[in-house]
């Protein structure tokens, strides 16, 4: 049994080797391989979560004299859970995919670095070694770079990608120095040694390296300051965005905060707690502005993962992975039905599209409870996690709790509007263009089954072992008043005057909301153009300065042989001169030994 | 005062007079002319051969006063003495040809050599101050006008008065410096110089080393005393040129090891520094003035220049020994080594040059050697690898050997000094460089066949760099001063 | 005694000597200027012979002399000869104009058929 | 088994001097190909029947005493992954010469093969002099490869490379000499034994720093690196390869094995310049980069930064760090071999190396395009694969100092590894992306992954995925080596 967890990462590794292989125009094939490594992954996963029990499976991988690095796997109920999530979006995506890619040429690789992104992802959650981790971790980032960077009709496809890949190494920068301290001084990278060996170390050092690795997963989970790569992802093709979203890439950042949720005490909890909440406004207040359907869905993904990170501030771990949970399920269904309602309307603007609720009744269900989920509505999941991680809040207290408390009940209240607000324009409303129709059967089964947890997780949650705590009074009654308060209020606004995107009642702030509050301009400013610049001088000084002494070196002694073959043209006399005069320099030299004044 | 004369001490000096001797009644009694250059050569082989047998037997000296011997034999001597038989057949062949139609008068050449290659050989034996300059100017005075015999050449004539007077000047150096030596010491044998030298010493005999020193460099083209070397080389017959940085500078090497390790131990505070001074200058000035050379001779005239500079670093490196015993003769070995090492790649440069330039008596411009490569493969590839020897870099192992040698000796001692040795050789690569990618690119003309007497040397100098690229401890068993 | 005399005399004469060598530029006249500084040496020689500045000698200085006078005699033969062959070659005997580096000899010569045998 | 030995050095000898010989002929370069593969079998085999010593194998004869020289070769399990790297990146480029168009391809074998046995001898030799003879027979081939077969501005570029390189190995010849004239001794494995032979301190820094720039120059280390980019610009496919993927590795191969080996002392003295070097090159390597608009350019440059991260490794002088150090080097070499194959075939095909004129290369050539993002990923050090290993644990090795003064430089390294994925992906969104421009499209033809080029590629591909899947394939060879315990005390 524990052995078999290596299926979970090494199936669809392999069969996204293995889809490497496959000429382009084996469409079937390339399917056929990468929706079975998927599959079998799949099954490891939920046999694992059936299973309940914790397995591990550990060998030597590498050593680098004091420090071993060991292919380390461990799953316990939650991490299967989330592996169970991991491959059902996965599963999903790829047979959506099929269908959505139909027209694509480049499907092969596709499918193929889709399976890839899953097994990585896979490996991010079982492995208990940190330097495996960070494998799986990275490896996620090259995916997610291809994945954005598939469409080439998309002029800005290339340039996301390598903004996505480059903000998430930034983090991982901080991720690996985090990692690295860790293991220097626990003298292992296996996280329960290191976790064990944490109360011997320096408050300071655990701060620090806490703060290391928080760099790495707010990377990751686009959490501020390095949120920014996320909404320039949705360039990729709206599975993949699925993907990310749901539960690969940005997960992992929660994720590995719950692995080492024991780091994140007394100062480094004060920061998560300040990242988590001014991400989950600010991406909320976004979210609430743009006119693009996927942005949309990318900010309220920054927003709700920011709840995670919360959860894991106010140490409420099982919590934080039950909202990752439920976000996997409903953050994948909006994207999936919103890759339909782009291929209806024809383009992702939101003031392009209306009405769509008659022509795609599957389409609308589906969507609509998911946008109910992430509002928050009870009894949909996103309303059980998100109130035991506020619940967990209110618990704690303190300057921890009471920051992500109060950031929350804001958050909830402008989730509870933007989903509002986009669901009533999409689905209300007069139709504007094609009142559309609902999607094949490949990609309207993957929203039928996703809706399934959507609905479910959260009552189902109380009979597993994720949270078993029965919501509070306080402070469930203040977060139905910010939900109801949301989404009452845009729904008022939409009724006063259909035709108008509510969002216009933000008035002079929403461009400011809508550009993310001008953060890729700061970002350019402060990062990007001074980085060319730098390098640009680099280059000029290397050029100039380091070969110019090397070359200029060259031209002083090409300059001396010309001085001295010039001296050498002046016929016998000077022969005769130089040798009388070498003598004469000789001898003082000679007379200045014997006096000592030599050395 | 009456002495025995060991004439076995003697043979190879005896056997390279009755050369010159030989030919000279041969030139009487002969109109032809290959039994003079048959007769020259028979007698370079033997007196090679004595030589190399004289110096397998324990070291003998003869003409002793209780102050010291006026020769004696031994190892490095015999290697001197060997070579320069040598260099002289060697030279002798590569002349054949042109003395055969007639381009010199074969019995006046044959013997002025054969004069030239008996002061060498005596310069090999010779341990005291008379000895030591009368046999330096054997060396030298034939050679004034050998350099002048290229065919009615107005270059060749220019060149040996060019030679002439810088060498007489320099000769009146150099007995300047003998004779303050002598003031100073009273006596003109080696030994006893450094035993009249161990005791108190006066302002005068700085100047005395520093002096003698200076004038011997002339011949090493040592710098300051080297201005004449570029145009003499060029203007004198090929290989009058070889001969001349190959023989003429074994000599001067020879007389200043005799100098440094028989007269000079007990004041190497003095000479150490005189020796850097000229080991810095004349490796410097010699590369610079090779980097902006157009002419082959030119080039190859200042690269031995630079290339004596060199040779001088192991004897400058004496300045910081303090050292155990012994010390000197490892430097006075490091040098006789560099310097043999540096006659086969000498050697084989000019004789490449002599069969690409064939029938031409001078070295031309380096453009006209381009492409020779194509165009003569054989002695462009010896050229090349003379070449490769002379920048001290393999596929030439003896020329990395011959650096290695020079360096490795002051390594320790001067650090710094190795270092401007280092320096040197990259301005040294530069040029060489330069030089082999000429050969190498594009497609010359091909010259006229040179004859076996060059081909013979020529491969007789590549077997020798590759013989001594695998087994560079030859040498060390020759010249070893143990 | 010190020999203070002959040592000045012999400096001044290769000083004097030394002076031709330099400025001169008849080829005859620096040969002849080398005449001096040869017999500065010769001077010093059998100065200190008589009188050595240390220790005793064993009369070598004269015999040296002698050689030296025999390399003098030498050396002016074949110089003078050779002057004597550069100037029917050239028709003067400046010695400014004697290697004066690359610009010598236009052409790169072939061999000639006449020698030098003159 | 010293035949094993032998064979490794004298077969790749053997066919050089075939290809010489027959430089006119065609079959005598396939002959010499035939030589240069049976090396690299024989280097595979040097592993079995190892002894128990410090070195599997060696073989010792007197050279040259009186210079401190015998021809004293070994391996050991650091040498060993750097000998067969050699042996199959010459090979690989001996192929790709005989499949590729290419002027007098037998002459440029066998200057490939005298390289190879150059790069083999220092890999093997156990003789510090020995070392420095094998260190110099490199030179003058690879001028002439860089000089005969190179691009237009051939003749500067190998006149720099020439120039500045023996420039730094004759300090490593003084430095040598400092060595045997202190210690009498030249041999490698009793010199790092004996932790420098009973030098003085001063003296073994006096020696570390004559080595140090020697090898610092080849290697190249920054400020000394000027020579590499002019020589990748301008150097034939092969010699790029031979040049980036193992010819650098002397360097630090070097520096390890004798630096540290004979000066240990020295080095730990040296080490906090080390370390600030090693960071400067990290960054102003990765700086650099960015501003760079030439293909080979960008990659020589990428090496400076690359073999920053090597001395970082050495510099910390802990076990950890020069095994990464040791792992670097050989990620480095397949990695920087690759591109310079993949590159230099893009601009064989399209005539053009300026990033400018390039593009698209995705929607032309799928597979180059695939293989090309493959190796930049891997040469940004993407966990899992080959490049990851090295840089990491160079990182944590200096973090593990447990200074403040190291903490900074190890995060200032950490940060040029994102540097190095900025201008790889740079590199890589102007090439790969975009619409095709004339140059790539007119070019299709000579951009497909023939199988022959998937030959020449593919072992390089799989053995960057193997080493980064299996890193314990290198390690294990390099931690059981009683070498690096003797330098890491």
């Amino acid at each position: 049994m524990s052995a078999s967890i290596w299926l979970l990462p090494l199936a669809p590794a392999a069969c996204a080797l293995a889809g490497l292989l496959v000429p382009p125009s084996g469409r079937r094939p390339a399917a056929a391989i990468a929706v079975t490594g998927t599959a079998i992954a799949f099954v490891t996963a939920v046999a694992l979560a059936f299973g309940g029990g914790t397995y591990h499976f550990a060998t030597r991988l590498a050593g680098f004299g004091d420090i071993t690095v060991h292919a380390a796997v461990t799953v316990t109920p939650v991490a299967a859970y989330v592996a169970v999530a991991v491959a059902t979006v996965a599963l999903l995506v790829q047979v959506y995919s099929y269908a959505y890619l139909r027209d694509d040429d480049r499907y092969v690789p596709y499918a193929a670095q889709v399976a890839l992104f899953t097994a990585a992802m896979l490996l991010v959650v079982v492995s208990d070694d940190l330097v495996l981790l960070l494998i799986g971790w990275e490896l996620m980032g090259a995916c997610s770079y291809l994945l954005i960077g598939h469409d080439r009709r998309l002029p800005e496809a290339p340039a996301a990608a390598v903004k996505a890949f480059l903000v998430t190494r930034v983090g991982d920068v901080g991720l690996l120095l985090g990692i690295a301290l860790l293991g220097f001084h626990t003298g292992s990278f296996r996280i329960p040694e290191v976790l064990a060996a944490l109360p011997d170390m320096t408050p300071g050092t655990v701060t620090a390296a806490a703060l290391l690795v928080l760099a790495g997963a707010a990377g990751k989970s686009a959490q501020f300051p390095l949120h920014s790569w996320l909404p320039d992802a949705m360039a990729g093709p709206t599975p993949v965005s699925a993907l990310i979203h749901a539960a690969t890439m940005v997960a992992a950042g929660a994720f590995l905060l719950f692995r080492l949720l024991p780091l994140y005490t007394g100062a480094a909890a004060v920061v998560v707690a300040l990242v988590a909440a001014v991400t989950m406004i600010g991406a909320a207040l976004a979210a609430l502005a743009s006119d693009d359907l996927k942005r949309v869905l990318a900010w309220s993904t920054v927003s709700q993962v920011a709840f995670m990170f919360g959860g894991i501030a106010v140490a409420a771990g099982d919590a934080a992975v039950f909202h990752l949970l439920s976000h996997a399920a409903f953050k994948a269904l909006l994207f999936l039905a919103a890759g339909a309602v782009i291929h209806v309307a024809g383009g992702n603007s939101l003031a392009a599209m209306g009405g769509l609720r008659h022509g795609a009744p599957v389409l609308f269900t589906t969507m609509t409870l998911g946008f109910a989920a992430l509002a928050g509505i009870p009894p949909l999941s996103g309303f059980w996690s998100k109130e035991s991680i506020l619940g967990a809040a209110a618990g704690a207290g303190g300057l921890t709790g009471n920051l992500v408390l109060w950031a929350g009940i804001v958050t909830v209240a402008l989730t509870a509007a933007y989903a509002t607000r986009a669901w009533l324009l999409v689905f209300l409303g007069a139709p504007r263009g094609s009142t559309g129709h609902d999607p094949e059967p490949l990609m309207r089964w993957p929203l039928l089954i996703l809706a399934v947890p959507t609905v479910l997780l959260g009552v189902a949650a109380f009979a597993g072992p994720v949270s078993g705590e029965p919501p509070h009074l306080w402070p469930t009654l203040p977060v139905l008043a910010a939900t109801a308060l949301g989404a009452a209020a845009v729904y008022l606004w939409w009724r006063r005057e259909p035709a108008t995107d509510p969002a216009t009642r933000l008035g002079a702030a929403r461009p400011l909301f809508a550009a993310g509050f001008g953060f890729d301009t700061l970002q350019r400013a402060l990062v990007v153009i001074p980085v060319t610049l730098l390098g640009r001088f680099a280059s000029w000084a290397d050029v100039t300065i380091v070969d110019g002494a090397v070359d200029g070196s060259g031209h002083v002694t090409s300059a001396t042989a010309r001085r001295i073959a010039g001296w050498h043209l002046a016929g016998l006399p000077r022969h005769l001169w130089f040798t009388a005069a070498g003598a004469v320099l000789l001898a003082a030299v000679g007379t200045a030994a014997y006096l000592g004044m030599w050395a | 005062m009456s002495q025995t004369i060991d004439h076995v001490a003697l043979l190879p000096a005896y056997l390279a007079a009755a050369t010159a001797l030989a030919v000279l009644l041969t030139d009487l009694f002969s109109r032809h002319p290959v039994p003079r250059i048959a007769v020259a050569g028979i007698g370079f082989a033997a007196t090679a051969a004595a030589a190399v047998w004289l110096g397998t037997l324990p070291p003998r000296q003869t003409f002793c006063t209780d102050t010291g011997c006026s020769l004696v034999t031994g190892g490095p001597g015999a290697a001197i003495a060997a070579t320069t038989a040598l260099l002289g057949l060697a030279v002798l062949a590569l002349s054949a040809r042109p003395l055969l139609a007639g381009d010199a008068p074969p019995g006046e050449y044959a013997f002025l050599l054969a004069c030239s290659v008996t002061g060498g050989v005596m310069l090999a034996y010779g341990r005291d101050l008379i000895t030591l300059i009368v046999a330096l100017e054997t060396l030298t005075l034939p050679l004034y006008v050998l350099v002048a015999m290229r065919g009615g050449s107005r270059r060749g004539a220019v060149a040996a008065v060019n030679f002439l007077l810088v060498s007489v000047t320099a000769g009146a150096i150099t007995l300047l410096g003998a004779a303050l030596l002598y003031a100073v010491t009273g006596t003109l044998h080696l030994t006893g110089i450094a035993a009249a030298l161990r005791g108190d010493t006066i302002p005068l005999t700085a100047v005395a080393v520093a002096v003698i020193i200076t004038g011997v460099g002339f011949k090493l083209a040592a710098v300051p005393l080297h201005g004449w070397a570029p145009g003499s080389y060029d203007g004198a017959p090929l290989p009058i040129a070889a001969y001349l940085s190959t023989a003429s500078k074994l000599g001067g090497v020879a007389v200043l090891l005799w100098l440094v390790t028989e007269a000079f131990p007990p004041v190497l505070h003095i000479a150490g520094p005189v020796l850097t001074v000229l080991a810095v200058a004349t490796m410097s000035v010699g590369n610079l003035l090779a980097l902006r050379q157009r002419r082959t001779v030119r080039l190859l005239a200042a690269s031995s220049i630079a290339q004596a500079g060199y040779l001088l670093v192991p004897l400058a490196g004496l300045t910081a020994l303090a050292g155990p015993p012994g010390t000197a003769a490892t430097a006075a070995t490091a040098v006789l080594v560099f310097a043999l090492f540096y006659v086969m790649m000498e050697v084989a440069a000019f004789t490449g040059v002599i069969a690409l330039r064939w029938p031409r008596a001078d070295g031309g411009e380096l453009g006209d050697l381009a492409g020779s490569l194509r165009a003569a493969p054989g002695p462009a590839v010896v050229l090349l690898l003379a070449l490769a020897a002379l920048a001290g870099l393999p596929p030439a192992l003896a020329g990395l050997f011959a650096k290695i040698t020079v360096v490795s000796s002051v390594a320790m001692a001067m650090p710094w000094l190795a270092v401007v040795v280092a320096v040197n050789a990259v301005v040294g690569l530069a040029y060489y460089l330069r030089f082999g990618v000429l050969l190498v690119r594009g497609r010359g003309t091909e010259p006229a066949p040179a004859g076996w007497p060059v081909t013979a040397v020529l491969a007789l100098s590549v077997a020798a760099l590759v013989i001594v690229g695998f087994a560079p401890q030859l040498l060390w068993r020759l010249a070893s001063f143990g | 005694m010190h020999p203070v005399i002959p040592y000045v005399i012999a400096a001044l004469l290769f000083g004097v000597g030394l002076y031709g060598v330099l400025v001169r530029r008849n080829a005859v006249m620096v040969l002849a200027a080398v005449e001096l500084l040869l017999g500065a040496v010769n001077l010093i020689l059998v100065t200190a012979d008589v009188a050595p500045l240390t220790g005793d000698t064993g009369h070598s200085g004269q015999s040296f002399a002698l050689f030296v006078i025999v390399i003098a005699a030498a050396e002016i033969g074949v110089g003078l000869a050779l002057v004597l062959h550069l100037f029917r070659l050239r028709g003067d005997i400046d010695t400014q104009d004697i290697d004066r580096g690359e610009q010598g000899e236009p052409s790169p010569e072939t061999t000639a058929p006449t020698g030098s045998r003159g | 088994m010293t035949a094993v030995l032998i064979a490794v050095l004298a077969l790749p000898a053997a066919g050089g001097v075939l290809a010489a010989l027959g430089h006119r002929h065609r079959s005598a370069g396939w002959l010499a190909t035939g030589f240069a593969a049976a090396g690299l079998l024989a280097a595979v085999f040097l592993p079995a029947s190892r002894g128990d010593g410090p070195l599997w194998h060696r073989f010792d004869v007197a050279w040259a005493p009186a210079i401190g020289l015998r021809f004293d070769i070994g391996v050991d399990g650091i040498s060993y992954p750097l000998i067969v790297l050699t042996a199959l990146l010459t090979l690989l480029c001996c192929l790709h010469t005989m499949s590729e168009t290419t002027r007098r391809p037998t002459a440029l074998i066998g200057l490939l093969l005298a390289v190879e046995v150059g790069i083999l001898g220092v890999f093997l030799a156990a003789n510090i002099v020995a070392f420095f003879v094998f260190f110099e027979i490199v030179l003058l081939p690879m001028y002439a490869i860089i000089a005969f077969w190179g691009g237009p501005g051939r003749r500067a570029a190998a006149a720099k490379f020439a120039l500045y390189t023996v420039l730094g190995s004759l300090l490593l010849l003084v430095g040598v000499y400092v060595v045997v004239s202190s210690t009498g001794t030249g041999d490698l494995v009793a010199l790092a034994e004996s932790g420098g032979g009973g030098m003085s301190p001063a003296t073994q820094l006096v020696a570390f720093a004559l080595l140090g720039v020697g090898f610092a120059v080849k290697s190249p280390l920054w400020p000394l690196h000027s020579w590499l980019p002019a020589a990748h610009t301008e150097a034939p496919t092969v010699g790029s390869v031979i040049l980036a993927g193992v010819l650098l590795k002397m360097g630090t191969y070097g520096l390890i094995r004798v630096g540290l080996g004979v000066a240990p002392e020295g080095a730990h003295a040296a080490a906090p310049v080390l370390l600030v070097l090693a960071v400067a090159a990290i960054v102003v390597g990765g700086l650099i980069c960015l501003a760079q608009r030439e293909l080979k350019r960008l990659i020589a440059y990428s090496s400076v930064g690359h073999m920053g991260f090597v001395l970082l490794g050495i510099a910390t002088l802990s076990g950890t760090g020069i095994t990464a150090a040791l792992y670097g080097n050989i990620a480095h070499g397949l990695i920087t071999g690759l591109l310079f194959f993949l590159v230099g075939s893009i601009k064989q095909a399209t005539g053009h190396g300026m990033l400018t004129e390039l593009g698209g290369l995705r929607t032309t050539a799928p597979g180059l395009a695939g293989i090309l993002g493959f190796a930049a990923l891997a040469s940004l050090g993407l966990p899992g694969l080959a490049g990851f290993w090295g840089e990491a644990f160079a990182v944590y090795a200096t973090l593990a100092g447990d200074s403040t003064a190291r903490a900074v430089a190890a995060a200032v390294a950490a940060a040029g590894a994102a540097l190095a994925a900025a201008y790889l992906l740079r590199m890589i969104r102007r090439v790969n992306y975009g619409p095709p421009t004339a140059a790539v499209d007119g070019a299709a033809a000579a951009l497909r992954v023939t199988p022959i080029r998937l030959a020449l590629w593919g072992p390089l591909v799989a053995a960057t995925v193997l080493l980064g899947v299996v890193p314990g394939l290198l390690l294990d060879g390099f931690t059981a080596a009683p070498f690096l315990e003797w330098v890491s005390r």
